[in-house]
C-alpha cells in the first residue's frame, strides 16, 4: 500500500507499521481508513490518556465513571443522575447553527443511551472580539442552532456561560453539557456480549454525512478546511424526540444487551467500542444498513457521522419487539448482524467479507503517546509583570458601569431568552442564577448544575487555573444551596504537539485533579478538544467543567439576588483581591498578565461547607460568589429589588488598595444576606468554624453604595447598573 | 371531567399540561395523534411543542393527523378546546381559529415572563380572571406574530374574540410589551362561538410558586367550574 | 419522473421579518438593494403515473400543504426530470 | 428597477429533515409523491444603477450571505421589475 493512503487516512508511518503488527498482515483500504478514524486523537484519546488517568474518578457517590457514554452518580432514592460535556468547535466554526446545533444533538445522545431520560442541557460558549461581524454571525447561528435543538426536542437548556477573547477568533468554543435523570434499574451500558444476539442499527438513514469528522476535528482549521467541508452534518431534532423516545421505552422493556449511540465515527466506533467493552466480537453486513444514498461505499458507510441513529444489541429472540417499538415511533429498527465470539470486527458486504480487524486493536492497543511539555516563555515573563503603574482610569462609579457592560460580564439574557428554558416545568432557578436547580420530582429534591472557565486564569497560570474552575463550579452550586457531587469536563486546548500546549494541558489537568481531591468532585467523564488553532495560533487553554450537585430540599434554594431591604450582608473569604488576571486590567489596560492570588483548596473547601450548612440551616437570604470584574460587580449583580450600602474598613495606605478592593478577582469568596436577627448566630458559627466572614453593611436604597474607611467611595444607581448590563449584548447582536 | 391532551409526535408540552392538571385534581388522558374518536371528552387540550418538527409551517403537519378530523367535528359541535402555543398554531392552520403566527418580529425565538392582560372573563376559560386583569404567564415560541388581515382584524376586535393581549408591567397596551410583532398585540384569542381557545403563552408553566408563578391556575380552574356548573344545571 | 418546482411566498399585505433583516443586513454591509422578501422553494418529484393529473393534484398540494392560504401565495412549474 | 430571484437549496447529498416530513405527510395523505426537498426562495430588489454589475454583487450576496456554501447551492436569475 501506498504510504499516501495511510497519511490520508491520518495515520503516521510508525501507526501504520503497528497496524500491520497488530493485523499479522497488510490492511485493505478500508480496513486502514478504520484504523485512522479509531486512532485519531477524537476517538482514541491516544496524547491526552496519560494526562487524564490523574483524574480522581472514584467516590461513593460514583456509579459509573469514565468509560462510558455518560457518567452515573447516585443522588439517594433508587435515583441517579446521568451527566457528560462534548464540544462541536470546528463544525461551529463552519455551519454555526448546524454545528451547534447536532452538538446538542449528541450530547444527548449520550445521556440517553445510558437509559437517563435528559433533563436539562447547559452551553459553555466561546467567541472572539464582539466587535467583529465574524463573531456576531457566528453567535447568532450557534445561539439559534442551540435553541432550534434543544427546543425542539423539549429539553430546557438552564445554564451555561459565554466570554469573548481574541483567542477564539476563527475558533470559537461550543461546549454543550446534558445532563438526565434515571433509576438505578434502568442503567443501559454500550457493550455487546451473548454470542449469538443480534446487532440492529436503529433511528435515521445512513447518508454521506459527516464522513471524517472525527479525524476533522484532530487537525487544526485552516484555509484547507474549506475543502474538507462535507464534514459539517445536519441535525433533525424532530427525529431525535422520537428515537429518545424509543429507545428509552425499548431499554426500560429489558430486551436489550446493550445500546450506544453513534457519534464521532459513526458505526464505527459504536461497532468496536461496544465489542470490545464486551470482549466479543461483532459481525455485521454492511449491505444491511438502512441508507438514503445510493451507491455508498462500505468505507462511507462505516465512518459516516449522520445524526440520530443508535446502535443496539437486543437479547436473541427479542429483535422483533425491537422493531415494533421503533415502527411505533415512525423509525426503522434493522438486524445488520450478531455478537460473535472471536473478539473480530468483521464486515461483509452482500455476504462477503471486506474487513477484519480485532475490535480491541481499535479500542485498547490504540497508541499512546507521551508528549514532551515546555513551559512557555510567556508564563514567568507575565507572571512576574509588575502591576505597579495602573492607576483608576476613571471614577469608581464609571469603571462600575463599564464593567458591568463589558461583554464577558454583561448579562447573557440574548441568548438564555432564546432557549426554553422551563420545558418539563421542573427549572426552579432559571439562567440568571448562580447555578440552575431543577426539582427532581416525587423526591423533596433537586439537583444543581452549572459550567465554569475563567480561561484567562487558564493562561496565566494553568495549574492553579484549572483548579479554579473546579472551584468557581462548586461554588456557585453552594451558593444555590446545593452540594457539590462530581464532574465532567470538556477540555479545549491547541495543538498538542507544541510541547507548550502541552504543558497547558497537563499543568491544567493536574490542576483540575487536586481540586476535584480536595473538594471531593470525582470527574465521571468528559470529552477532549484539541488543536483549537487557527493559522497556528492556539486558543487560550479553556478547560470547561461541568458540575452537578444536589439539593437535599428544594425550600432552601437561594436566589443570588437581595430578598429585600433590611438584610445585613456578609463576605465569605478574603476582603480583597488581586487585578492579576482580572477583567479590570484587560479592559482598561489591555492587560492580561500578573500572579494569581495564592490558592488554598482546603481552605475553600471549609468556607463551601460552612456556606452549606447557613443555608440548610435556612440562615441565608441570599448568596453570590464573587468572581470576574470583583467586590462591586458582584455587589451590584445581587442588586435588583433593592440595592446595598456597604462600608469597608481598609488598613492598606498602598495607593491601589481600593481599586483592588472595589474591582479586584479571588475565587472562593462569596457574598451573602442574612435577616438582622440572624447576623450574631452567623458570626459566631463562623468564629467557631475557623472561617473568615466579614460584615460590610445592609440591603436598602435604589444604589449600589460603597463606602471606604467612612468615605463613600462608589455610587451606582441600580436603574443604571441593569440598563448597563442588559444592552451590551442586543446592541450587537440585534 | 374527561380531559383528553393530544400527543402528535414531536409535541413536548403534553406532560407539563398533564402534570399542571395533576396539581389541580384533575386526571387527564393521553390521545395519540393516531387516534381517530374523541367522543366523550370535556376537553381537548392541543398542547406546546413542535409537532412533526414545525417542519414547513408551525402545526401545518399535525393538522391532517388522524385525530384532527375529529377534533374539528367536536369544536364544531360546541366541545371545548384548548391550544396552548404550538396547540394555537394548529388552530389556525385548520381553520378553527382566523389568522396566522409568523416568526417574531426579531426573529428570535424567545422563552420569557410576559404580561397579559385578560381581555374577556365571561368564557369558560377565564371565568375567574378579572376582567382587566394584568398576569404573568410566560412564552416559548419562535412564531407566535400573530397575523390577520384588516378586515379579520376588525373583525375579531368587534365580535370581542381577543381573550389575552400582550401589555407591559403597567398594563398598557404598546409596542414595548409586546413580544413578537403581533397584531393589536394578540396573545390569545376564542373562536365566535367561544368554545375554542388559542394561545401562545403557557399556563401550566405557572401553576407551583416553586417553578415560577400560579397565574396560570385559574385557567384550568375555570374550565373545571365550568363543567362543574354544566354537570348541576345541564348543558 | 416528474418534477414540480413549487416556490411559496408571503401575501404582499403581510409583513416579512426575514426578509426585512436580509434587507437590512445587505444594507450595512454596503450593497445597495431595495428591498428583500423570503419565501420557501419547493421540490416536488412524482412519478410517471401522476403525470396524467399533475397539475390538478400539485394545486390541491399546494393549497392544502405547501401554503397557507391565509398568508401566503404559491405558483409552481412542472417540468420532465432526467 | 432589477429583480433577483434566488433559490437556495440544500446540497444533493445533505440530509433534509423538512423535505423528509412534508414528503412522509403528503404520502399519508394518500398523494403518490416520490420525494420532496425544501430550499428558500428569495426575491432582492435592486436599484437601477447596480445595473451594471448585479451579475457579479448577486454572487457575492449569495456566497456571502444568502446562503452557506457549506451545505447550500445557489441559483439566481435577473428579471426587469415593472
Ligand atoms: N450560554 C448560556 N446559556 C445559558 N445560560 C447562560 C449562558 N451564558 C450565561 N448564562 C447564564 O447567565 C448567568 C450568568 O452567567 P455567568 O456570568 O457565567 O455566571 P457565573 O459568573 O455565576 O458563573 C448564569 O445563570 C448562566 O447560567
Ligand atoms: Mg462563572
Amino acid at each position: 500500500m501506498e504510504p499516501r493512503i495511510w497519511r490520508e487516512m491520518g495515520l503516521t508511518d510508525e501507526e501504520y507499521e503497528r497496524v500491520v503488527q497488530l493485523m499479522g498482515r497488510e490492511p485493505n483500504e478500508l480496513e486502514v481508513g478504520i484504523f485512522g478514524v479509531m486512532w485519531s486523537e477524537h476517538c482514541s484519546y491516544k496524547t491526552s490518556k496519560p494526562v487524564l488517568r490523574r483524574f480522581p474518578t472514584e467516590g461513593p457517590q460514583v456509579l459509573q465513571g469514565p468509560g462510558e457514554n455518560a457518567g452515573i452518580v447516585d443522588i439517594g432514592d433508587g435515583l441517579a443522575v446521568v451527566f457528560k460535556m462534548e464540544s462541536h468547535n470546528h463544525p461551529s466554526a463552519l455551519e454555526p447553527y448546524q454545528g451547534a446545533a447536532t452538538g446538542v444533538g449528541g450530547i444527548l445522545r449520550d445521556v440517553f443511551t445510558m437509559g437517563a431520560r435528559p433533563i436539562a442541557v447547559l452551553d459553555p460558549l466561546r467567541f472572539g472580539p464582539l466587535e467583529e461581524e465574524n463573531t456576531r454571525r457566528l453567535v447568532r447561528g450557534v445561539v439559534a442552532g442551540i435553541g432550534g435543538y434543544g427546543n425542539s426536542i423539549g429539553i430546557p437548556t438552564v445554564a451555561g456561560d459565554v466570554y469573548f477573547h481574541e483567542s477564539y477568533r476563527g475558533n470559537p468554543l461550543v461546549n454543550a453539557m446534558a445532563v438526565g435523570l434515571l433509576e438505578h434499574r434502568h442503567i443501559a451500558k454500550g457493550v455487546a456480549s451473548g454470542v449469538g444476539n443480534p446487532v440492529m442499527v436503529v433511528g435515521a438513514r445512513t447518508g454521506r454525512d459527516g464522513i471524517h469528522g472525527a479525524t476533522f476535528a484532530s487537525v487544526e482549521l485552516s484555509e484547507e478546511s474549506e475543502a474538507k467541508r462535507s464534514a459539517v452534518q445536519v441535525g433533525d431534532p424532530f427525529m431525535e424526540k422520537l428515537l429518545m423516545e424509543a429507545c428509552l421505552e425499548l431499554i426500560q422493556s429489558g430486551a436489550i444487551v446493550g445500546i450506544q449511540d453513534m457519534g464521532a465515527a459513526g458505526l464505527t466506533s459504536s461497532s468496536c467500542e461496544m465489542a470490545s467493552r464486551g470482549n466479543s466480537g461483532i459481525e455485521m453486513d454492511l449491505s444491511l444498513v438502512p441508507r438514503r444514498e445510493t451507491g455508498m461505499t462500505p468505507y462511507e458507510i462505516m465512518l459516516s457521522e449522520s445524526q440520530e441513529r443508535m446502535l443496539v444489541v437486543p437479547k436473541a429472540g427479542r429483535e422483533q419487539e425491537v422493531e415494533e417499538v421503533f415502527h411505533r415511533w415512525g423509525l426503522e429498527a434493522v438486524v445488520v448482524g450478531k455478537v460473535t465470539a472471536d473478539g473480530m470486527l468483521r464486515l461483509l458486504e452482500e455476504g462477503k467479507v471486506v474487513a477484519e480487524i480485532p475490535a480491541k486493536a481499535l479500542t485498547d492497543e490504540a497508541p499512546v503517546y507521551h508528549r514532551p511539555t515546555r513551559e512557555p516563555e510567556y508564563y514567568a515573563r507575565l507572571k512576574e509583570q509588575p502591576l505597579d503603574g495602573i492607576k483608576a482610569a476613571k471614577p469608581y462609579g464609571e469603571i462600575l458601569l463599564d464593567l458591568l457592560g463589558s461583554p464577558n460580564l454583561a448579562s447573557k439574557s440574548w441568548v438564555y431568552r432564546q432557549y426554553d428554558h422551563q420545558v418539563g416545568t421542573n427549572t426552579v432557578v432559571t439562567p440568571g442564577g448562580d447555578a440552575a436547580v431543577l426539582r427532581v420530582r416525587g423526591t423533596q429534591k433537586g439537583l444543581g448544575m452549572t459550567t465554569d472557565c475563567n480561561a484567562r486564569y487558564v493562561y496565566l497560570d494553568p495549574y492553579v487555573g484549572g483548579a479554579l474552575a473546579v472551584v468557581e463550579a462548586a461554588q456557585n452550586l453552594v451558593c444555590v444551596g446545593a452540594k457539590p457531587l462530581a464532574i465532567t469536563d470538556c477540555l479545549n486546548f491547541g495543538n498538542p504537539e507544541k510541547p507548550e500546549i502541552f504543558w497547558q494541558f497537563e499543568q491544567a489537568c493536574a490542576g483540575i485533579a487536586e481540586a476535584c481531591r480536595v473538594l471531593e468532585t470525582p470527574v465521571t467523564g468528559g470529552n477532549v478538544s484539541l488543536y483549537n488553532e487557527t493559522n497556528g495560533e492556539a486558543i487560550y487553554p479553556t478547560p470547561t467543567i461541568g458540575m452537578v450537585g444536589l439539593v437535599e430540599n428544594l425550600e432552601q434554594v437561594v436566589r443570588n439576588r437581595f430578598a429585600e431591604p433590611g438584610e445585613e450582608i456578609f463576605l465569605l473569604g478574603e476582603v480583597s483581591g488581586s487585578l492579576a488576571g482580572s477583567e479590570y486590567l484587560a479592559l482598561f489596560d489591555g492587560m492580561e498578565a500578573g500572579t494569581l492570588p495564592p490558592l488554598d483548596l482546603k481552605e475553600i473547601k471549609q468556607r463551601l461547607d460552612f456556606m452549606l450548612k447557613l443555608i440548610v440551616a435556612g440562615l441565608v437570604q441570599s448568596a453570590h460568589d464573587v468572581t470576574e470584574g470583583g467586590l462591586a460587580v458582584a455587589l451590584a449583580e445581587m442588586a435588583g429589588k433593592c440595592g446595598v450600602r456597604v462600608s469597608i474598613a481598609l488598613e492598606s495606605a498602598y495607593e491601589l488598595a481600593e481599586l483592588i478592593l472595589l474591582f479586584g478577582e479571588r475565587l472562593g469568596r462569596i457574598l451573602f444576606t442574612v435577616k438582622p436577627e440572624n447576623a450574631a448566630k452567623v458570626q459566631a458559627l463562623a468564629e467557631q468554624t475557623g472561617v473568615l466572614v466579614t460584615r460590610l453593611g445592609e440591603t436598602g436604597g435604589d444604589t449600589v453604595a460603597i463606602s471606604v474607611n467612612g468615605e463613600l467611595k462608589l455610587e451606582a444607581a441600580i436603574s443604571e447598573c441593569q440598563r448597563r448590563s442588559e444592552e451590551t449584548l442586543p446592541k450587537a447582536l440585534n | 371531567m374527561n380531559i383528553g391532551i393530544v400527543r402528535f409526535p414531536g409535541s413536548n408540552c403534553e406532560v407539563d399540561v398533564w402534570e399542571a392538571w395533576k396539581v389541580l385534581g384533575q386526571v387527564p388522558k393521553m390521545l395519540w395523534h393516531q387516534e381517530t374518536s374523541v367522543r366523550g371528552y370535556d376537553l381537548i387540550v392541543l398542547p406546546g411543542g413542535f409537532s412533526y418538527g414545525d417542519y414547513l409551517r408551525t402545526g401545518a403537519i399535525a393538522r391532517f393527523s388522524p385525530i384532527m378530523e375529529d377534533v374539528i367535528r367536536f369544536a364544531k359541535e360546541g366541545g371545548m378546546v384548548l391550544g396552548i402555543c404550538n396547540g394555537f398554531q394548529i388552530l389556525t392552520e385548520c381553520g378553527l381559529l382566523p389568522g396566522a403566527l409568523l416568526r417574531n418580529r426579531d426573529l428570535h425565538f424567545l422563552c420569557q415572563p410576559q404580561y397579559l392582560r385578560a381581555e374577556r372573563t365571561d368564557l369558560a376559560f377565564t371565568s375567574l380572571y378579572q376582567k382587566g386583569e394584568v398576569i404573568q404567564i410566560p412564552i416559548n415560541h419562535g412564531e407566535g406574530n400573530y397575523a390577520i388581515d384588516d378586515a379579520g382584524l376588525k373583525e375579531l376586535e368587534e365580535n370581542g374574540q381577543v381573550v389575552f393581549r400582550y401589555v407591559d408591567a403597567s398594563g398598557e397596551v404598546n409596542e414595548a410589551g409586546n413580544p413578537n410583532g403581533s397584531r393589536h398585540n394578540i396573545a390569545g384569542i376564542v373562536n365566535r362561538e367561544g368554545n375554542v381557545l388559542g394561545m401562545m403563552p403557557h399556563p401550566e408553566r405557572v401553576v407551583e410558586e416553586i417553578v415560577g408563578g400560579t397565574d396560570g391556575q385559574r385557567l384550568f380552574l375555570s374550565l373545571v367550574q365550568a363543567w362543574e356548573r354544566r354537570m348541576q344545571y345541564g348543558a | 419522473m416528474l418534477k414540480a418546482k413549487v416556490t411559496v411566498t408571503l401575501k404582499k399585505s403581510i409583513l416579512d421579518p426575514q426578509g426585512s433583516a436580509v434587507e437590512k443586513a445587505l444594507k450595512s454591509m454596503g450593497y445597495p438593494v431595495d428591498e428583500v422578501r423570503i419565501g420557501k422553494y419547493m421540490e416536488v418529484t412524482l412519478p410517471e403515473a401522476a403525470r396524467g393529473n399533475a397539475t390538478e393534484m400539485m394545486h390541491e398540494i399546494c393549497r392544502k400543504l405547501l401554503s397557507n392560504p391565509v398568508i401566503e401565495d404559491y405558483r409552481f412549474e412542472l417540468e420532465d426530470k432526467e
